[in-house]
């Protein structure tokens, strides 16, 4: 049993990271920022949800599973909040969706 | 075991800082920072337990819980200049 | 190993003479207050470095270790109380920055000069 | 492992730095900066010092952001290209970082347990905490008893900058753009017409508040304490500025009562000493506070971090509210 959690949270654990890295590999290559955050919020919510679940199976029922639980559960709630208010910020400040981003910075 | 999680976030934060580095927009920037915010907390929690001492986790809670405060202040700011801009035009940036 | 021993120095001066150049190259006050907190940070991160004790744990004791070991606590208090100070200061530095904004129009360091000639 | 992980963040962090300065957008320097403090506070994490991690996560995640935008928004966010004797600067710096790399080299090497640093004092302090003071947080206790005046010193000093700041924007200020006039009501009512982050993060402020105190009177047994109790409580009140604007946040504390925390909290913690000398024993001597000196202690040790607590919380919210005062209204 023990071992079959072992097994169950490594590969929780791998997946995760994955997700992680193919979610950073995204925000760094795709071509505007929309599609940016889209690969961003992957790493934020799958990525997240995969590590901490490999996580808690490592922690087993302790205090820290339950700490675990809020830290994942306060992370899923904020990180697409802080997408979305980014979303809200950039549109409000005229960048367009579909084509590449331009630098709305000066003297770069 | 931890090590494969651990590397893989070091990787991504560090993509992260190139895109937080290479911009082009602001709003490139503050994505990327926060993602950075998000990887810090997965970071912190694998470290945690990677160290034995799963009581650390608070510190990853404080980043989960008050991390986001700051992109709404890049939207508040955004939005105040905006009313600005509109209020005299040409003044502000 | 060996030579990876004084890598957290060898940051440590880096960052400290980054923070140095903003605040002595650097016109806009703003610049120049940031880069102070960098210069800030390259202290805490002297300090908190010496606390390291290789194999040691934070020092927060627990029950049931046998022989622990622990890092050292005191350069930790001298540097958790520093952080805030810090923040504090750094926003009556603001405060001031703002101050000569609305005063002088400006917060490029020659141009305050400047106005102050006339 | 562990080592070449925090060299790994040192690199990172290096790089963020020279981006920093590099940068002529002091906003995107602003959001730089905020990706350097959270490399320091992993690398504090590293680096066993959990909560001097936990204080740089408390105050740079969201409050430096928040003061330094404020300050932009007032200022200007471009700075004027070229500076000063740049070349005459970089050979200062370029100098000074060798001597500097140089003198590291009489240094211990890193994690040394012979290193002259951990002979004195900290193995007594180690080795006593238990038994004097009863807690297992040993950086709480010489925070708040072996070092008590040390961190007393700390707590005037944030109070006197607090002060500072509410001297410096009392005075009113006079020019208004009369155009803006016509949108001041708009302007002042924050985030309230972006439903998703007003409703999470209403949500969001109680389990906030209830972390702070969570850290606050915990900090004698985990991370945490004072410090970093301030800090998250003020996030929480500043986040609730945010979106409802700073009008609606000084209905819920006045300046008055903000005022009123600034002080209260340093005179609380001034008290406690006096309260010490009353009862026979020495200024900031909690062991006379109660029949028991360790029950003494923890008395004690709950006062002082309580009031720096409250003068945490109420130096970084007048400081906010000195900012957002000023632009807008």
């Amino acid at each position: 049993m023990a071992m079959l959690a072992d097994i169950a949270s490594w590969v929780l654990l791998t997946l995760g990271g994955a997700f992680v890295f193919i979610g950073g590999l995204g925000a760094l290559r795709m071509p505007n920022l929309y599609t940016r955050m889209h690969a961003a919020s992957l790493t934020d919510t799958m990525g997240a949800v995969l590590i901490i679940a490999g996580i808690m199976l490592q922690a087993g029922a302790s205090l820290a599973t339950i700490k675990l639980a809020a830290i994942l559960l306060f992370l899923l709630l904020t990180s697409p909040t802080a997408s979305n208010a980014l979303a809200s910020a950039a549109l409000l400040a005229g960048q367009r969706p579909g084509e590449a981003t331009a630098s709305s910075e000066r003297g770069e | 075991m931890y090590y494969v999680v651990t590397i893989a976030t070091l990787v991504t934060m560090a993509l992260a800082l190139i895109r937080a580095l290479l911009g082009p927009s602001i709003y490139d920037r503050v994505l990327a920072a926060n993602m950075f915010g998000t990887k810090t907390v997965l970071l912190l929690a694998v470290i945690a337990f990677l160290y034995g001492r799963p009581d650390f986790l608070d510190l990853a809670l404080a980043y989960a819980l008050i991390n986001f405060i700051g992109v709404l202040a890049v939207l508040e700011f955004i939005r105040r200049r905006a009313y600005h801009q509109a209020a005299e035009p040409g003044a502000g940036s | 190993m060996e030579l990876l021993g004084l890598y957290h120095y060898w940051v440590f001066a880096i960052l400290l003479m980054i923070g140095f150049y903003a605040v002595i190259a650097k016109p806009n006050l703003i610049k120049k207050l940031i880069g102070l907190s960098i210069f800030q940070s390259a202290v805490f991160l002297l300090y908190i470095t010496m606390d390291k004790v290789e194999g040691g744990t934070a020092p927060i004791i627990q029950d049931g270790v046998v022989d622990p070991l622990y890092s050292n606590p005191l350069p930790q208090v001298l540097i958790l109380t520093a952080i805030v100070v810090s923040i504090s200061t750094t926003a009556l530095g603001l405060g001031i920055v703002v101050r000569i904004k609305e005063e002088y129009g400006s917060i490029e360091e020659h141009e305050i000069q400047e106005t102050d000639r006339r | 492992m562990t080592v070449l992980f925090g060299v790994f963040l040192l690199t990172l962090l290096v790089i963020t730095a020279l981006a920093i300065v590099r940068t002529q957008h002091l906003f995107a320097a602003v959001i730089l900066t905020g990706v350097f403090s959270l490399l320091m506070a992993a690398n504090f994490f590293l680096l066993d010092a959990a909560d001097v991690a936990l204080t740089e996560a408390a105050i740079g995640a969201g409050i430096s952001t928040v003061l330094f935008l404020s300050a932009l928004a007032l200022t200007g966010e471009y700075e004027r290209a070229g500076s000063t004797n740049r070349l005459l600067a970089l050979g200062v710096v370029a100098v000074t970082t060798l001597l500097v790399i140089y003198a590291t080299f009489d240094k211990p090497r890193f994690g040394d347990p012979e290193a002259p640093v951990h002979q004195h004092v900290a193995p007594w302090y180690l080795e006593r905490t238990p038994e004097l003071i009863g807690i297992p947080n040993v950086v709480t206790a010489v925070l708040g008893s072996f070092r008590g005046y040390d961190t007393l010193g700390e707590v005037f000093v944030v109070f006197t900058a607090g002060i500072g700041i509410v001297f410096l924007f009392g005075a009113r200020r006079q020019r208004k753009p009369e155009a803006l006039r016509s949108v001041i009501g708009e302007l002042g009512e924050g985030l309230r017409h972006y439903l998703v982050p007003r409703v999470v993060g209403r949500l969001l402020i109680p389990f906030i508040l209830l972390f702070g105190l969570y850290v606050q009177f915990h900090g004698e047994y985990g991370p945490g304490g004072g410090f970093q109790a301030g800090a998250i409580v003020a996030a929480a009140f500043i986040l609730y500025a945010l979106l409802e604007g700073e009008a609606q946040a000084l209905r819920v504390l006045p300046t008055r009562v903000l005022t009123g925390l600034v002080a209260g909290g340093a005179l609380l913690y001034g008290a406690v000493g006096v309260a010490g000398i009353l009862l026979g024993g020495n200024f900031l001597d909690y062991s006379v506070l109660a029949s028991d000196p360790i029950a003494g202690q923890h008395l004690g040790l709950l006062l002082i971090e309580a009031g720096v607590g409250i003068t945490v919380t109420g130096v970084l919210l007048s400081v906010f509210h000195a900012f957002a005062g000023r632009g807008h209204i």
